[in-house]
């Protein structure tokens, strides 16, 4: 494409056009080009998506098996971030270090939490969990703003001067796939399908499931609750941090705030995908991305969370445990 | 005419047949049995017939009207009340309350009596507390009335149920295993109690239960399902020596 | 008798919560006239009221009907809104005492309005995915407001959710809602004394509502939504009747707020304050009216108290709030406490007991 | 249990009401301990002159934080360097939190009163000022905001003054400069429709571009719910065919812009106001992606003048950063106030109403010398009128704009 066009470009052209073909032919490539702006916004969406949805897999993981919705993981990923910003962003550390330091700081961190503020209330109403996951949240957040101030940080692309990974060009480079993206996806894919299989096909995944199925009976088969959720958290924080580092690359602000707002959208994802469910949030990730980008490019930015929300409301009403969530029966 | 004609209900989830050409008839004042093996789709029957389940064929007519899936609290209001096999009382309410519930579509009056306290509200208010002591006292729980429920013993709770189902001022109860988890000295007190009030409220009762003393001690005729359909019918004696119910209870064929 | 002793036993209850807002409102007004009530204080007045009438609604949601709502403060967005632009247009046109009456009666209907149109749909669902919905309800109502312009002119009104210019309005014309900035200029009408008259009629409706054959309906849902069916509860009508109550309480609340500052801004009602008022239903019990009266006070009155420590001000609310959740929701800790407090008990047996406390 | 927990509550509720009487009653020696300036209000009581309180209102927490706290730095450093300079306590200083919030801002300006604050310098964000400035006009309370920059802030009343310039006033500027200079054909706007300041600027903007024949070709905006992901943007600018793109918000998520516009090889003129200002000193941001960014901004950290070095220096020395419009603009209304004091004007043993009389005619009559600009004067309708810079950023500095 030599020259961008605007409707009223194309109107012109097609006026001053001599011959039919020719504006034929102006109204064709008015055609590529618009599909191909589309595609462009598709891949902003799902570029968008995978973040959500990488996020979003933590989300689930622990709401899957331990029935609670953890508030705090979206600020569990922004420690992970800032972790990796000192580490690799200032300190030059290799990326790949950085990121598994990181890890092990939110792993510890998850573990502690859980065990600290959660355990205690495992037999307490679910809402007691909740208000205490809000208050490690907000705690979460006043710390990081204590240790690092609020100032605004500028997060480097772990992936920017990568030799494996490599922005994608497409149609002669007129739409270009981010190597971010292409990590981001490719990370939610590997941790998707090393989830689904490290619970089906291995004995702490079994045990997961049952402590999912029924705590109690679980306890009464010799399967160790406690240690089977800090698992879970550990995994879940761990993911947070994989999540954090590259939710920054595409998206470089970093601030004490930065975690909570992607949290909420990929927590609004797991639900879409169907709460519980790891390809689900893989699927509500994603399509939650698509939708709130094709809405800012169509529709409004300014309304584009309240169609998102709306999408959501619409989903569960006809789905009411999401794209792919299990149905549950109660027994009369 | 019955009280209650079920006439070929039957129903499936997803491709499996639960129940299917399932006819009953019921009399106003009798006392009826349901029963057969483990997952015979005893509840199944009770479920539809109280509008939990939406049966995929057949009828279900209550005093001459067609109440087939309806929604369960049409049911109620028509007529049918129940328990259930694992007790459903309102844990966190009164003992008293329980049975204030139930007495929802019987003493009425409106929101904003309630909220505007105008004298209709003490009024009402006071009946419906004679009233559900009276049931209370019937099974012997006037005495707990401020309880909560799930302060109750099990026996109790299984009593309250009964009676916050008659509350509901029932043509026809049904019971899902009354006498579930009691020892021999309840369960003949039940069975004492079941029958005085089929006397007391000229209601017809039908029940499921497991306890075969108490099925054959009580009910006039028993239906007997197995696999979702009727395999015989008949009084006591004649179901007690009916091959087919031997074979299904016995798991052979 | 039995029936008057447990008629007496849940109206002395109830008196007791008045009789704590009563003494409440009447310890300031003493410390006001002594000259000893700090501005910060007397600021924090009518917002404390109307965070006691959003908790108390609430509580009627969640601990009555047993439902988690996390979209309170769009209804609380909604009446704010509605009911500010009644009391702006109005003013100055009509007595202002019916302006504001008005404007808290439009306040309530718009958001009860509101609570029957998400209700409807909404309330078929429960548990984490209601949440999740009211949520998503909350957070469009805040987005969309915050993306509304609508003004007046003579040509009669505009709307717009693009920008001011796509208004197509006169220049001499009259913004009423100015996107993110909201609704600016209005005259403060909201003073103590309106919002303890709200709080009493909030309490005396949802507790006398409580306390009735509704609101009996409305609990058994909440403690087995089956077996009230089978009682001939129509469950969709009192969940609706008491989303709806809720609703339209959290709109007054909305007014009252609104009515207290000289701007209105959308953003304010965002999740966090959804939460917020959540966290004071849950802390004060869940179904305990008299305890969301107290908590909600409390935890609007604690950050402030905490401005002495400045930049740690949000760390200690942030573990006040984990710690007094652990502490008084935790079975073991619960437990615990109870032996402690036993134990105490046993000691001084004879000695005054609710004294103490004090 | 339940009745244990509400009766606990209770009782916490009114040793509460007793902490708020007591802080109420004896404010002045609480002023004297939880003061900022602590240590120096000991020197008071020595010289005979009462410090004057200086209160200020601004977000140290949350989204908004890295401004309030570049304010609360920028006054504080003003008002120890008139302490030192003078030798005694000028001003006494509280510094309050709100969380940018109005409801918070009020409870801030409420808590100040107590303190017996006598001037006012914030809030530092839009929204909450104009629920404060509605309050101070009540009690005449002189208010002064470095940062709010909305117009119907100064428009509540006339004790309330701004030292930056109004949201319409750098719209209009802007695009006045834009079609002076013919920096662009087609503009694209990309503004934040959640916040009063970008909107605020946009509107003014979008409107005197028209009159003034530039053509508006996008106007996208993003809320603070959605900023994560400012591609989508970007992508329409460049679709629009837009040339120069107009930022009238933050420099943090300008940042993001043109990180997103290099990554698509996107190469307009972007064009930003005051809010742009400290895009240069965040940490980790590439400072080659801001080349040939324009801003419309009073204040430059490389300016050469001697204020601003002295300010600079002094700034970076106490807190280890570079100082940003917001602490330039708070530095400056501390210095003005003090102007104030210099003429005699005002005195700390004046009341807040008495004080806000004597400040209102002293600013609309004199002409005074900051970081932000020489020769600064208000309005009677509080609004400041300074000198317009344009900076373009060249080599990663500020290089001003001729």
């Amino acid at each position: 494409m030599d020259k961008i066009l605007s409707a009223s470009d194309v109107y012109d052209r097609m006026m001053s056009c001599p011959h039919y073909s020719g504006a034929v032919a102006i109204v064709l490539r008015f055609e590529v080009y618009y599909r191909m702006q589309f595609l462009s916004y598709l891949i902003n969406g799902i570029s968008l998506g995978s973040v959500y949805a990488l996020i979003a897999l933590g989300y689930t993981m622990v709401y899957g098996i331990a029935k609670m919705l953890n508030f705090a993981h979206g600020d569990v990923i922004m420690i992970g971030s800032y972790v990796v910003f000192f580490t690799f962003g200032s300190f030059g550390w290799n990326p790949a270090v950085a990121i598994i330091l990181s890890m092990i700081v939110c792993t510890v961190l998850g573990v502690l939490v859980e065990r600290v503020a959660y355990r205690p209330l495992r037999e307490a109403p679910s809402l007691a969990v909740l208000i205490t996951a809000i208050g490690v949240s907000y705690l979460l957040q006043q710390v990081a703003q204590l240790l690092w101030t609020s100032n605004p940080k500028s997060f480097p692309s772990v992936v920017a001067n990568s030799s494996i990974f490599k922005p994608l060009q497409l149609f002669n480079g007129q739409l270009t796939i981010s190597a971010e993206t292409i990590v981001t996806i490719l990370a939610c894919i590997v941790i998707m399908v090393a989830l689904l299989y490290f619970i089906n096909h291995t004995p702490a995944g079994h045990a997961m499931q049952a402590v999912s199925e029924d705590r109690g009976a679980a306890q009464l088969m010799g399967v160790n609750v406690n240690a089977t959720i800090s698992l879970t958290f550990a995994i879940g924080s761990a993911l947070a941090a994989v999540a954090g580092a590259l939710l920054c690359s595409s998206y470089p602000t970093l601030q004490p705030t930065t975690g909570a707002m992607p949290g909420i959208k990929a927590f609004v994802a797991a639900v879409f995908g169907g709460i519980g469910s790891i390809p689900g949030a893989f699927l509500g990730g994603v399509l939650l991305g698509v939708i709130e980008n094709l809405s800012k490019a169509y529709i409004s930015t300014q309304l584009s969370d309240a169609i998102v929300f709306l999408v959501l409301i619409v989903v569960l009403l006809v789905k009411p445990t999401g794209l792919l969530g299990k149905k549950v029966n109660v027994k009369v | 005419m019955a009280l209650l004609e079920v006439s070929n209900l039957g129903i499936a989830f997803g491709g499996l047949q639960a129940v299917a050409q399932l006819d009953l008839k019921i009399e106003k004042g009798h006392l009826y049995g349901l029963i057969g093996p483990n997952g015979a789709g005893k509840t199944t029957v009770f479920n539809m017939l109280t509008g939990v389940y939406t049966p995929t064929e057949g009828n279900i007519v209550l005093d001459g009207k067609d109440i087939t899936g309806k929604s369960p609290d049409l049911i109620s209001k028509a007529g049918v009340a129940r328990t259930f096999q694992n007790i459903r009382l309102f844990n966190d309410m009164s003992v008293l309350d329980n049975v204030k519930v139930a007495l929802h579509n019987q003493i009425r009056y409106s929101m904003w009596t309630g909220i505007l306290r105008l004298p209709a509200y003490r009024e009402k208010e006071h009946e419906m507390d004679r009233e559900a002591l009276r049931l209370l006292k019937i099974f012997d729980l006037d005495k707990e009335a401020s309880l909560k429920a799930s302060q109750l013993p099990y026996g109790k709770q299984r009593k309250l149920e009964i009676a916050r189902a008659l509350a509901t001022n029932p043509k026809l109860l049904l019971l899902d295993e009354p006498a579930a988890g009691m020892n021999p000295n309840e369960t003949a007190e039940l069975m004492n109690t079941v029958r005085s009030v089929r006397d007391q409220f000229g209601i017809a009762i039908l029940l499921i239960e497991h306890d075969m003393n108490f099925v054959m001690g009580i009910c006039e005729e028993i239906t007997v399902l197995d696999y979702g359909r009727v395999i015989a019918h008949g009084d006591g004696k004649s179901i007690r020596n009916n091959p087919k119910v031997i074979a299904a209870y016995l798991g052979g064929d | 008798m039995f029936r008057l002793k447990n008629m007496r036993k849940s109206t002395k209850s109830n008196l007791v919560t008045f009789g704590i807002v009563i003494g409440f409102y009447i310890v300031i007004q003493i410390l006001s006239a002594l000259g000893l009530l700090t501005s910060s204080l007397s600021g924090q007045l009518v917002p404390i009221c109307s965070y006691v009438i959003l908790a108390v609604s609430l509580n009627l949601t969640v601990g009555i009907l047993g439902e988690l709502s996390l979209g309170h403060a769009g209804f609380m967005s909604v009446g704010a809104f509605s009911g500010t632009i009644v009391w702006t247009t109005l003013y100055g046109q009509v007595p202002n005492w019916l302006g504001l009456l008005l404007s808290f009666v439009v306040g309530g209907v718009v958001a009860g309005l509101f609570g029957f149109i998400v209700g409807v749909p909404v309330l078929r669902l429960s548990g984490d995915y209601l949440a999740i919905v009211t949520l998503a309800f909350g957070e469009i109502i805040k987005n969309v407001m915050n993306a509304c312009y609508l003004g007046y002119d003579s040509t009669g009104l505009h709307l717009s959710f693009k920008d001011a210019a796509s208004m197509n309005m006169d220049p001499t014309g009259t913004m009423i809602i100015n996107g993110a900035m909201g609704i600016t200029g209005i005259k403060k009408a909201s003073t103590f004394t309106i919002g303890i008259v709200l709080v009493i009629l909030t309490l005396l409706v949802i507790l006398n509502l409580i306390n009735s054959r509704a609101g009996r309906a409305i609990e058994s849902i909440r403690d087995n939504e089956i077996a009230a069916r089978s009682v001939g509860i129509n469950i969709t009508k009192y969940k609706l009747m008491a989303f709806i109550t809720s609703a339209v309480f959290a709109g007054i609340a909305g007014v009252l707020y609104s009515l207290n500052y000289s701007s209105l801004v959308a953003k304010k009602f965002d999740y966090n304050t959804s939460i917020l008022i959540l966290v004071f239903v849950v802390l004060g019990g869940i179904g305990n009216i008299r305890g969301s009266v107290i908590a909600a006070a409390l935890l609007t009155v604690l950050p402030e108290l905490l401005r002495a420590v400045n930049d740690y001000r949000m760390l200690i609310y942030a573990i006040v709030l984990i710690v007094v959740m652990i502490f008084s929701q935790s079975p073991q800790v619960v437990a615990w406490r109870k032996r402690i407090l036993d134990g105490i008990r046993s000691r001084m047996k004879p000695g005054p007991k609710a004294k103490e406390v004090q | 249990m339940k009745k244990l927990i509400s009766a606990a509550l209770a009782s916490a509720m009114v040793l509460s009401l007793a902490a708020c009487g007591s802080t109420g009653s004896s404010e002045s020696t609480s002023a004297a301990t939880t003061g900022d300036s602590a240590a120096t209000a000991e020197a008071s009581a020595t010289d005979g002159t009462t410090p004057i309180k200086l209160g200020g209102i601004g977000p140290t927490t949350g989204s908004a934080a890295s401004y309030g706290i570049a304010v609360m730095q920028g006054e504080q450093l003003a008002v120890d360097e008139i302490n030192a300079a003078a030798g005694h306590t000028v001003f006494e200083f509280k510094f309050e939190d709100d969380e940018h919030d109005a409801e918070k801002s009020m409870n801030a300006y409420n808590t100040l009163k107590d303190w017996g604050m006598q001037a006012l310098l914030g809030p530092v964000t839009s929204t909450p000022s104009l629920s404060v400035a509605g309050e101070t006009v009540n009690d005449n309370m002189f208010m002064l905001t470095p940062s709010a920059s909305a117009v119907d802030v100064v428009e509540t009343g006339d004790n309330v003054f701004q030292m930056c310039f109004t949201d319409p006033n750098q719209g209009i500027v802007s695009a006045d400069y834009i079609a002076e200079k013919g920096l662009g054909t087609k503009i694209g706007v990309i503004y934040d429709s959640s916040d009063a300041y970008s909107m605020g600027i946009y509107n003014a903007f979008a409107e005197e571009a028209t009159a003034k024949g530039l053509e508006v070709v996008t106007a996208v905006s993003f809320t603070s719910d959605n900023k994560s992901d400012l591609s989508t943007q970007v992508a329409k600018c460049q679709e629009a065919g837009a040339d120069l793109v107009f930022l009238p918000i933050y420099y943090n998520e300008a940042s993001q812009i043109l990180i997103a516009a290099d990554k698509v090889g996107y190469k307009p003129t972007f064009f930003g106001c005051d809010g742009m200002d400290g895009i240069l000193t965040i940490e980790g941001f590439d400072t080659s992606l801001a080349e040939g960014l324009m801003l419309l901004c009073p204040f430059s950290a490389t300016a050469t003048d001697e204020t601003t070095q002295k300010f600079v220096s002094a700034y970076e020395a106490a807190y280890n950063e570079t100082p940003i419009q917001f602490a330039a603009d708070a530095y400056d209304c501390v210095y003005a106030i003090y102007e104030c004091v210099q003429n005699g004007s005002i005195n700390g043993d004046m009341s807040a109403s008495d004080m806000c009389d004597a400040l209102k005619a002293q600013f609309t009559t004199m002409t005074f010398n900051g970081t932000t600009g020489e020769g600064q004067t208000w309005s009677a309708d509080g609004t400041v009128n300074k000198p317009p810079r344009v900076y373009v950023v060249t080599d990663g500095a500020y290089q001003t704009a001729e």
